[in-house]
C-alpha cells in the first residue's frame, strides 16, 4: 500500500463533503491496526495504510446508509463494496470510495505460527519483502509471503476495482493470478469421512460469537439473523458441534455466489476455524457453473437471483 | 504463605493422570491455531506458555447446560376431568455432579468466578447449578511469567501472582513448577508424590513474579471510573464514537472469564424436551429486544457502553468497588476490531464536556 | 392444540399392507395428538361425518387424515373440517395409499412408514395457522386466442353465454384449417359450407371483439384479471373503410406473390383478400412482394381503391384489453416434409401434401376444384397417398400419432375417385386408425366401394420417371417390394404444435410438452383446464384433434368460463407469501426472483425499504421464501417453520445431550 | 419412532405438488414396487426447496436427500424449478468439503405421468443410498484415533509447537 500523504491530502480535501472516512490507526500495540473512524482534520494524522490494515471496512458501509461516507479500500475490499452495489444494499451517491493499491496484508494467525506467541510485538515493519517483528529486544525476519493473507498468495485484484479516488499508481499481478488456494486441493485429499470428522472437530471449537457474521460485508441481515430467531426455528441456542456446523451451513449457503472471499470471517474468527475452505468451495461451484465471480461489475446479476433456461454448465443426470 | 513445593514439568502428565481417577481434569489444548480448555487425556498434550484463547469459565459456567429434560405424556381421558385428557410432565433435573479440576488457567482466568459468585451466590439468589459446579471445581493456575500487550490484571485489582479463586498457584521456575496452596483443597492435592516439598526454587519464582509485574507496566487507575462512566450515561455521540469500529458480534462477552449473562429456552422433539441454558452476549440486539419489538438498546452504541458501564461502573457500585474485568485482555486481543476497553474506559475518565 | 388423526384403511387399498389400527395406536403418542382412529374409508360420507363428529366431541383443533394422495382428497377433508367449524387450512393430509401401500408389500416397513408419514403431518399441523382467502372482482370478459374452429365455437358460445369476447387471430381471416378444407369426413358434406356461417355469427355478434391479423404481446394479472397487451400487425389497408370488394386484386401488378391460404398452390396478388368467405373480408398488401415496398413505386391500389384505405405508412398499432378469462385455441401446424429426403424434401412439385390436395379438390380453390397436377397441370390418373409423414416417427422426433390423417386420407381417395372417376387411389399406410362414429365404416367404403388401394408398408423412395413418379414402398402384408407408377402424390402429413405455441404459453404460463403441445390440469378430468387459474385450452393446441373434438373442446372451455363468471367474486387462494416487515431490511432480492412480479417495493412509516406482496398476483410457488436470507417473506402453509417440522420429525437434531 | 430393523435408512424426498410428487402418486397407482426408505416431504415447487433444508436433513442424520421437481420448462410457477436448478447444482457441487459424500443428495426431474421414471429414480437412489450406508453423524462424539490423530496435526505444526 503506497500514498498515504496522498491519501491524506485527499481526505483533506473531500472531508468537509461528508459526515465521515473510514480508514486505519495503530491499534494497542505494533502488531494490530484499528478501524478509524475520520471524522476532524486532525483525526486525519492518526491515518496509517499498510500490512496490517486488514480489515475490511466496507463492512461497516450497510450501517451508516443514512450517512455520507468516505471509505478506504484494497482491491479485495472493492470487490465487497461492487458487491453491495449490486445488491442495491448502500447508495453510491452516498459513498465516496477512496482506492488504494496493495502488496498483501498481514495474518497473524500464521505469523503465530512462525514466531510463537504474538502478546508482546512492540513494532511491525516490512522492509522489502521482509517483515522485521520486534519484540523487546528480539528480532524475527520474516519473508512476508510467508506470512501473508491466504486471499493475498493469488491475488488478482491488487487494486480497486471501483473508486472515486485512486490513490498511487495501480500495479500489475501476473504471478499465480486468479490459482485456486491450494488448501482446498489439500482438503480433498482427505476422504469424506476425514473431512466430516474434521469440521466436527472445528465446531466443537466455535463459541457462536457471531464474528464470523458480523465481521462479513454481505452479511447485512445483522440484527435479523435467521440463527437468531424461533421463527422460523433453523437453530437452537444451543451451542454444540450440530448446531454450529448448521449455523455454519447457513452462512455459506446465504452467501452463494455474493462472496467476495475477504477472508474477513476466518480472519475475525476467535477461534482460528477455517471458515475460507467452505467459502472456496462454495465459490468454485460458482466459477465452474456460472462462470462469475461476485464483485466484480455492478451492473452483474447475482447468480441466484436469475437464471438461464438452458444453462451452460449444468448438466442434468440421468438416471 | 504457606509451604511452597516443587512440582517438575516431567511429573505434569502423571499427576494429571492420578487425578483422572476421581475428577474431570481441563486443561489447555492446542487446537488448530487456538488453544482452548479441553479433557485431559492420558497421554495427550498441554499447552502452557500460550494464553489461552478462551477463559476456563467453562468449568463453572458451561457454553450449554441441560437444566431439566421434561416428557410430555397424555393420560387417558380421565372421568374427574369430565371426560378430558390430562397432559402429565414428567420432569428431570440435571443438577451437576462431577468433581472438575482445571489445570494450567491463569490467574485472571481463576478470578472469574469470584466475580460470579457475587451474583449467582448471594442471599437472595442461590444459582444451584454455577453453585454446585464451583463448588466442585478445583482451579490449579499457574502464574503468569508473560505478560502481553493487552494485558492489564494490575488494574484492576489482580496481578501475574495473584492466587483468588485458584486452589493452588503455580510459579513456573526451571523445570518446573513452585506450587502454593490456597485452599485447603488445594493443599489435599498437594499432598500427592508428584509435589516436592524439597526442591526450593523460591527465589527464582519471586523473580518470575516480579519481572512479569515489571513487564505490565504502570497500573492504569480506574478508581474514578465508575462515576465518570455514569455521568456519560446519556452522552450519545460520545458512545457512539467509542463504538464506532465495534462489529457486535460476541467475541468478548464469550471469552470473557467474568461475563456471567445467559438465555434460557425450551427446545422440544415430539414429546421430549429440554431446558438449556447457554451464554448470552448483550453486545447483540437481541439481547434487549422486548417481545414489543422496542428495544432499548437498539444500537451498537448503546450495547457497549452497557458492557462497558456495567463492568467498570455499575457492577462495582452493587459490589463494594469490585471491577467485573479481571483484566486478561481476552476482549481485546481476540477483537476483530481491536477493539480496546481500556482506552473507552480511559477516554470517558479524560471526557471533559465542553458545553459545561 | 388437539390434533385428531383418522387412518383410513380404504377398504384394502391401504389395509391391505398397511395395519392401519397400528399406525392410529402409535399417533395417539405423537404430541398434541389427543384423538387417532383408524376408519375404513375416510372419504365416504360417514367417514367425513366420523371426522366431523370427533372434531366437535373432543374439541378437536386440526385434524391429520391418512389416506390417498392429497391430491385427490386433499378438497374434500378440508370441506369436511370446514363444515365442523375448523379452519380449512388446519387440516393435513399422509398419503399411505399412493406412497406406501400401493408401491410396497412388506406389510411390517409399510406400516413403520406409515407412522413416520403421520408424525411428519401432525407435526406440520402444529405450525399451520388458520388462513383466510381474500374476495376479489372478477372482469367478466375472456380472451380467445385463435380463431379456428375451435376458438369460434368458444367465442359463440361465451357469446351466447352474455359475456364479452375478444377474439384473437393471427392470420387476417378466422376459419383456421377447417375454412381450408374441401369436404369434412365422414360425411364428406362441404366443410366451408359449414363453417362459413359460423365466421359469419362472430363477425355480426355484438358481444365479440374480433382482432384479426394481430397476436397476444403480453399477459399480464391473474384469474379474473387479466391484462393483455394485443399487438394489431399492420395491413397497410385501413379496415375501417375497406369494403371487401376486391378492385385493387383485380388490379395489383405483382400476381406471383405465396398464396399463405392455398399453402402455395397457385400464387395470387401481393395485396389480397386470402379466400371469398374470409371473414373479415379485407384486404391486407404482403409487403414482401408489393411493389411500393420492394421497388419503392407503384400504387396502383391506392388509384383504384374506391375507398381510399390504402395506406403504405401504416405501422403495427398496440391496444390492451382486460379480461378475467383465457382460451387458447391456437390450433396446429403440418409436418414439414422437407425432413424426408426419401420423399424428395419438397423438391417434386408433384409430390404434395394433403392441405395442398385440399386446396386443389376446393372448388373456391386456385383450380376451380380441378384436379391438376402442379408440374403439368394435367389431371392425374393414379395418385399414391402416403400416410405418416411426420408422425409415428422417432427419427423426426414425432412419435406421437396425429389422429386424423387416416380418415382425411380415406376422403381424399373418395374425392379423388368422385372428381377423376377413372383414376385410381394407392395408400401406403402403417395402421389404419378410425375410433369414431362412422369412421371406420367410412374407411371401408373407400376400400370397397371406391377401390382404393391399401398398402401396409413404408415407402422407402419417390423418384421421378419419365412425368411420372415412381413410389417404390413394401408391402408388409405381401412381404414384398411394390413400385406404383404415380401421377401425383399426396403426403399426408402429420399435426405439430402451432409456430410459436410455446412463446405464447410462457406468457400465458401455461406448460407445454416436449412437442409444444399444452399441458392440460388432467389427462383425464381436467382436459380443457391448465394449471394457471383461469387459463382454459380448446382444439389442437392442446394435442391434434379432429373437427368435432375440437368444437367440443371449444364448448366445453366456452362453459368452463360461463361457470366460472357464474360468480361476482373469486376467493384468492391464501397460501401465498407473505411479508414479516419487521425481519424485512429492504433488499428486495424477492423482487428479483418473484416469476409473477408479485412482490412491490415499498416503505414504511420510518421511510425504510420493505417488500409487499400483491396478494392476488402471488400465485404460492415461494421461490421468494428461499431467496430471503432473513426469512421475512413466508409462503403461508409452506412456511420455514412448516417444512423445518417435517424435516425435523424425520430427522431430529435437536435433542443432542449437552 | 422409527424401527428400521436394519433394513431402512432415513431418505428425505422434497417433492413439488405438481410434477414430481404427481409422479410418485401416478407410480404408486400402478403399484409400481419401489423401495420403502423415502420419506416424502411436498412443497408447492421444487423453487420453494431452500438447499438448507436439504443440510438439515443431513444434520439429523438422514442418510440420503432426493429432489425432484418439473423438468425444466414445465414448471407450474414458470421459473420457479429454474432458480432450482441452480441452488441445487450448487449445494452439489459444494458438499464434497463438508464431508457429506455428494452421492448422498441428488436432484432431478419427474413430471406427473412419469410413473415408471419416478420408480426408477427411487429404485437407484435407495440403491445407491444403501451401497453408502449409514450417515456420519454430527451428534456423535469423536473418536478416540480421530482426536489423536487431530492432536497429531496440531503438532505437525498447524498451530503451536510448545507441548509438553
Amino acid at each position: 500500500m503506497k500514498g498515504l500523504e496522498e491519501l491524506k491530502d485527499k481526505i483533506h480535501e473531500i472531508l468537509p463533503d461528508l459526515d465521515l472516512v473510514i480508514g486505519w490507526e495503530q491499534g494497542y500495540d505494533g502488531l494490530h491496526a484499528t478501524p478509524l473512524f475520520i471524522k476532524t482534520p486532525e483525526d486525519v494524522d492518526r491515518l496509517i495504510i499498510g500490512p496490517l490494515c486488514v480489515h475490511n471496512l466496507a463492512t461497516y458501509l450497510p450501517g451508516l446508509k443514512d450517512k455520507k461516507v468516505g471509505v478506504i479500500v484494497k482491491g479485495c475490499d472493492s470487490r465487497a463494496v461492487i458487491e453491495l452495489l449490486q445488491e442495491k444494499l448502500i447508495n453510491k451517491d452516498n459513498v465516496v470510495i477512496l482506492g488504494l493499491t496493495c502488496d498483501g496484508v498481514i495474518n497473524l494467525t500464521k505469523l503465530g505460527r512462525k514466531i510463537g506467541s504474538l502478546g508482546a510485538v512492540d513494532d511491525v515493519k516490512v522492509e522489502g519483502e521482509k517483515l522485521n517483528v520486534v519484540i523487546g529486544d528480539q528480532q524475527h525476519n520474516i519473508a512476508f509471503s510467508e506470512v501473508k493473507q491466504d486471499k493475498c498468495e493469488n491475488c488478482i485484484y491488487p487494486n480497486a476495482l471501483v473508486f472515486d479516488h485512486f490513490i498511487g499508481e495501480p500495479v500489475d499481478r501476473v504471478e499465480n493470478v486468479g490459482a485456486e488456494h491450494q488448501s482446498l486441493s489439500d482438503f480433498e485429499g482427505k476422504s469424506f469421512d476425514q473431512r466430516f470428522a474434521f469440521w466436527k472437530h472445528e465446531m466443537s471449537r466455535c463459541i457462536r460469537c457471531h464474528a464470523c457474521r458480523n465481521a462479513c460485508p454481505m452479511c447485512v441481515c445483522r440484527d435479523h439473523c435467521v440463527a437468531m430467531t424461533r421463527n422460523p426455528h433453523w437453530l437452537s441456542q444451543e451451542n454444540n458441534v450440530a448446531e454450529n456446523w448448521m449455523f455454519q451451513m447457513i452462512h455459506v449457503m446465504h452467501l452463494t455466489g455474493r462472496c467476495v472471499e475477504c477472508g474477513e470471517c476466518e480472519r475475525a474468527c476467535p477461534m482460528d476455524i477455517p471458515l475460507m475452505l467452505l467459502r472456496r468451495q462454495m465459490n468454485r461451484g460458482v466459477r465452474e457453473v456460472f462462470d462469475y465471480e461476485a464483485g466484480i461489475d455492478a451492473q452483474n446479476r447475482p447468480p441466484l437471483l436469475t437464471f438461464k433456461v438452458e444453462e451452460d454448465n449444468i448438466s442434468e443426470r440421468e438416471w | 504463605m504457606s509451604q511452597q513445593k516443587f512440582l517438575a514439568s516431567q511429573s505434569i502428565g502423571s499427576f494429571l493422570e492420578t487425578l483422572l481417577r476421581e475428577h474431570r481434569v481441563l486443561v489447555p489444548l492446542c487446537e488448530g491455531d487456538s488453544v482452548v480448555f479441553r479433557p485431559f487425556r492420558k497421554g495427550g498434550g498441554l499447552e502452557l506458555t500460550r494464553m489461552p484463547t478462551t477463559s476456563p469459565k467453562e468449568a463453572t459456567f458451561p457454553r450449554v447446560e441441560t437444566l431439566m429434560s421434561f416428557t410430555q405424556k397424555v393420560s387417558a381421558p380421565q372421568e374427574e376431568d369430565g371426560g378430558k385428557e390430562r397432559p402429565e410432565i414428567e420432569l428431570t433435573e440435571h443438577l451437576p455432579q462431577d468433581s472438575t479440576v482445571v489445570f494450567g488457567s491463569r490467574p485472571c482466568g481463576a478470578k472469574g468466578k469470584t466475580i460470579f459468585s457475587r451474583v449467582y451466590d448471594t442471599e437472595a439468589v442461590k444459582d444451584p447449578y454455577f453453585i454446585a459446579r464451583r463448588d466442585n471445581t478445583l482451579f490449579i493456575s499457574i502464574a503468569c511469567s508473560a505478560p502481553e500487550t493487552t494485558c492489564f490484571c494490575t488494574s484492576v485489582g489482580g496481578g501475574p501472582a495473584d492466587s483468588t479463586g485458584s486452589d493452588i498457584l503455580l510459579i513456573p521456575v526451571t523445570d518446573g513448577f513452585m506450587a502454593e496452596a490456597v485452599t485447603e483443597a488445594g493443599a489435599k492435592l498437594m499432598e500427592s508424590a508428584f509435589f516436592d516439598a524439597g526442591t526450593q526454587k523460591a527465589e527464582e519464582a519471586q523473580a518470575v513474579v516480579e519481572r512479569a509485574e515489571t513487564k505490565l507496566g504502570q497500573a492504569q487507575d480506574f478508581s474514578n471510573a465508575r462515576e465518570k462512566l455514569l455521568k456519560l450515561f446519556d452522552n450519545e455521540s460520545f458512545w457512539e464514537e467509542m463504538s464506532a469500529k465495534c462489529i457486535s458480534c460476541g467475541t468478548c462477552t464469550y471469552l470473557c472469564p467474568t461475563c456471567y449473562c445467559f438465555n434460557i429456552t425450551d427446545e422440544t422433539a415430539g414429546n421430549t424436551g429440554k431446558r438449556v441454558r447457554t451464554w448470552d452476549n448483550c453486545m447483540d440486539y437481541l439481547f434487549t429486544l422486548e417481545a414489543s419489538t422496542h428495544n432499548p438498546r437498539s444500537s451498537k452504541a448503546k450495547r457497549l457502553k452497557n458492557r462497558v458501564g456495567h463492568k467498570f461502573s455499575y457492577y462495582p457500585s452493587l459490589h463494594e468497588e469490585h471491577i467485573a474485568c479481571c483484566g486478561c485482555g481476552r476482549c481485546i486481543k481476540s477483537c476483530p476490531a481491536a477493539v480496546d476497553i481500556r482506552q473507552i474506559v480511559k477516554s470517558a475518565q479524560e471526557y471533559e464536556d465542553v458545553n459545561i | 392444540m388437539r390434533i385428531g388423526v383418522f387412518i383410513c384403511h380404504c377398504g384394502s387399498n391401504i389395509a391391505g399392507t398397511v395395519d392401519c389400527a397400528k399406525v392410529a395406536d402409535a399417533a395417539k403418542a405423537f404430541p398434541d395428538v389427543v384423538h387417532a382412529e383408524d376408519t375404513m374409508y375416510a372419504c365416504s360420507e360417514p367417514g367425513q361425518q366420523g371426522i366431523i363428529d370427533a372434531i366437535h366431541e373432543k374439541n378437536l383443533t386440526g385434524v391429520v387424515v391418512a389416506s390417498c394422495t392429497p391430491r385427490m382428497h386433499e378438497p374434500t377433508f378440508r370441506r369436511a373440517v370446514e363444515r365442523a367449524g375448523l379452519n380449512k387450512y388446519m387440516f393435513e393430509m399422509a398419503n399411505i395409499r399412493e406412497h406406501v401401500s400401493w408401491i410396497g408389500k412388506d406389510k411390517e416397513l409399510n406400516t413403520n412408514k406409515a407412522i413416520d408419514l403421520v408424525m411428519m403431518a401432525a407435526e406440520k399441523l402444529r405450525h399451520n395457522a388458520p388462513l383466510m382467502a381474500k374476495k376479489f372482482d372478477i372482469n367478466k370478459r375472456v380472451l380467445i386466442i385463435g380463431g379456428g374452429v375451435a376458438g369460434i365455437q368458444a367465442a359463440l358460445d361465451c357469446a351466447e353465454g352474455g359475456l364479452e369476447v375478444v377474439l384473437v387471430e393471427k392470420t387476417t381471416s378466422i376459419g383456421g384449417k377447417m375454412a381450408k378444407l374441401d369436404k369434412t369426413f365422414p360425411t364428406v358434406d362441404c366443410s366451408c359450407c359449414i363453417l362459413g356461417p359460423k365466421m359469419v355469427d362472430v363477425a355480426q355478434h355484438p358481444n365479440i371483439t374480433l382482432y384479426a391479423h394481430a397476436e397476444v404481446e403480453e399477459v399480464n394479472g391473474y384469474i379474473g384479471n387479466f391484462e393483455i397487451r394485443i399487438k394489431q400487425k399492420t395491413t397497410y389497408v385501413d379496415w375501417e373503410k375497406c369494403t371487401g370488394c376486391g378492385l385493387c386484386m383485380e388490379k395489383c401488378p405483382s400476381k406471383k406473390s405465396y398464396d399463405h391460404f392455398n399453402n402455395g398452390v397457385g400464387t395470387t396478388t401481393a395485396i389480397n383478400i386470402p379466400f371469398p368467405q374470409a371473414i373479415p373480408k379485407k384486404a391486407k398488401i404482403d409487403a414482401e412482394y408489393c411493389r411500393m415496398f420492394t421497388k419503392g413505386k407503384c400504387g396502383v391500389c391506392a388509384k383504384v381503391c374506391p375507398t381510399g384505405a390504402i395506406s403504405f405508412e401504416m405501422t403495427d398499432t398496440e391496444v390492451t384489453e382486460n379480461v378475467g378469462a383465457i382460451v387458447a385455441a391456437t390450433g396446429y401446424d403440418l409436418f414439414d416434409h422437407a425432413k424426408y429426403p426419401e420423399y424428395g424434401a419438397g423438391k417434386y412439385p408433384d409430390v404434395i401434401t394433403s392441405i395442398q390436395y385440399e386446396r386443389l379438390m376446393s372448388a373456391s380453390g386456385p383450380t376451380s376444384g380441378h384436379i391438376k397436377r402442379p408440374s403439368d397441370g394435367k389431371e392425374p390418373k393414379n395418385v399414391v397417398f402416403i400416410q405418416c409423414v411426420g408422425s409415428r416417427d422417432k427419427s423426426v422426433n414425432r412419435p406421437y400419432c396425429s389422429g386424423f390423417c387416416c380418415m382425411y386420407t380415406a376422403k381424399q381417395a373418395i374425392l379423388t375417385k368422385d372428381h377423376i372417376p377413372d383414376s385410381r387411389s394407392f395408400v401406403f399406410y402403417m395402421d389404419i386408425r378410425s375410433p369414431g362414429k362412422d369412421y371406420d365404416e367410412f374407411v371401408r367404403r373407400s376400400i370397397e366401394q371406391y377401390d382404393t388401394q391399401y398398402i401396409r408398408g413404408r415407402v422407402s423412395l419417390i423418384y421421378p420417371q419419365g412425368d411420372k413418379m415412381i413410389v417404390r414402398g413394401a408391402d408388409t402384408l405381401a412381404g414384398a417390394q411394390v413400385e406404383v407408377e404415380a401421377d401425383l402424390v399426396v403426403l399426408a402429413v402429420g399435426a405439430e404444435s402451432a409456430a410459436g405455441a410455446p412463446q405464447l404459453a410462457e406468457k400465458l404460463r401455461i406448460s407445454y410438452d416436449s412437442y409444444g403441445f399444452y399441458m392440460e390440469s388432467h389427462p383425464k378430468l381436467k382436459p380443457v383446464e391448465t394449471n394457471t387459474a383461469g387459463v382454459f385450452l380448446a382444439g389442437a393446441c392442446q394435442g391434434p384433434k379432429d373437427i368435432p373434438s375440437s368444437v367440443g373442446q371449444g364448448s366445453a372451455a366456452a362453459a368452463k368460463v360461463l361457470s366460472l363468471f357464474s360468480k361476482d367474486q373469486l376467493e384468492s387462494d391464501p397460501q401465498i407469501a407473505l411479508v414479516n416487515a419487521s425481519r424485512c431490511i429492504g433488499c428486495y432480492k424477492c423482487v428479483e426472483t418473484c416469476p409473477f412480479g408479485a412482490v412491490k417495493e415499498e416503505q414504511d412509516r420510518f421511510n425504510n425499504p420493505k417488500a409487499r406482496v400483491i396478494e392476488t398476483i402471488c400465485q404460492g410457488c415461494g421461490v421468494c421464501t428461499v431467496t430471503c436470507p432473513q426469512s421475512a417473506i413466508q409462503l403461508q402453509h409452506f412456511t420455514d417453520n412448516q417444512i423445518l417440522a417435517e424435516v425435523k420429525a424425520l430427522c431430529p437434531s435437536m435433542m443432542v445431550k449437552n | 419412532m422409527p424401527v428400521y430393523d436394519g433394513k431402512e435408512l432415513r431418505i428425505v424426498g422434497f417433492l413439488c405438488n405438481w410434477c414430481s410428487y404427481g409422479g410418485a402418486d401416478t407410480a404408486g397407482v400402478a403399484r409400481f414396487h419401489q423401495a420403502t426408505d423415502l420419506r416424502i416431504i411436498r412443497v408447492p415447487c421444487s423453487g420453494r426447496i431452500d438447499p438448507l433444508f436439504i443440510l438439515k436433513a443431513f444434520q439429523g442424520g438422514a442418510a440420503g436427500v432426493l429432489v425432484s421437481g418439473c423438468h425444466p420448462r414445465d414448471c407450474h410457477y414458470a421459473e420457479g424449478n429454474y432458480y432450482a436448478r441452480r441452488r441445487l447444482e450448487l449445494l452439489k457441487r459444494f458438499l464434497p468439503v463438508t464431508g457429506i459424500d455428494p452421492e448422498r443428495f441428488e436432484y432431478t426431474w419427474v413430471s406427473a405421468s412419469e410413473g415408471p421414471r419416478w420408480q426408477h429414480v427411487v429404485q437407484t437412489f435407495t440403491d445407491r443410498i444403501h451401497k453408502l450406508g449409514p450417515a456420519p453423524l454430527l451428534s456423535e462424539p469423536l473418536t478416540d484415533a480421530e482426536m489423536v490423530e487431530f492432536q497429531r496435526q496440531v503438532e505437525a505444526g498447524r498451530g503451536c509447537g510448545c507441548h509438553i
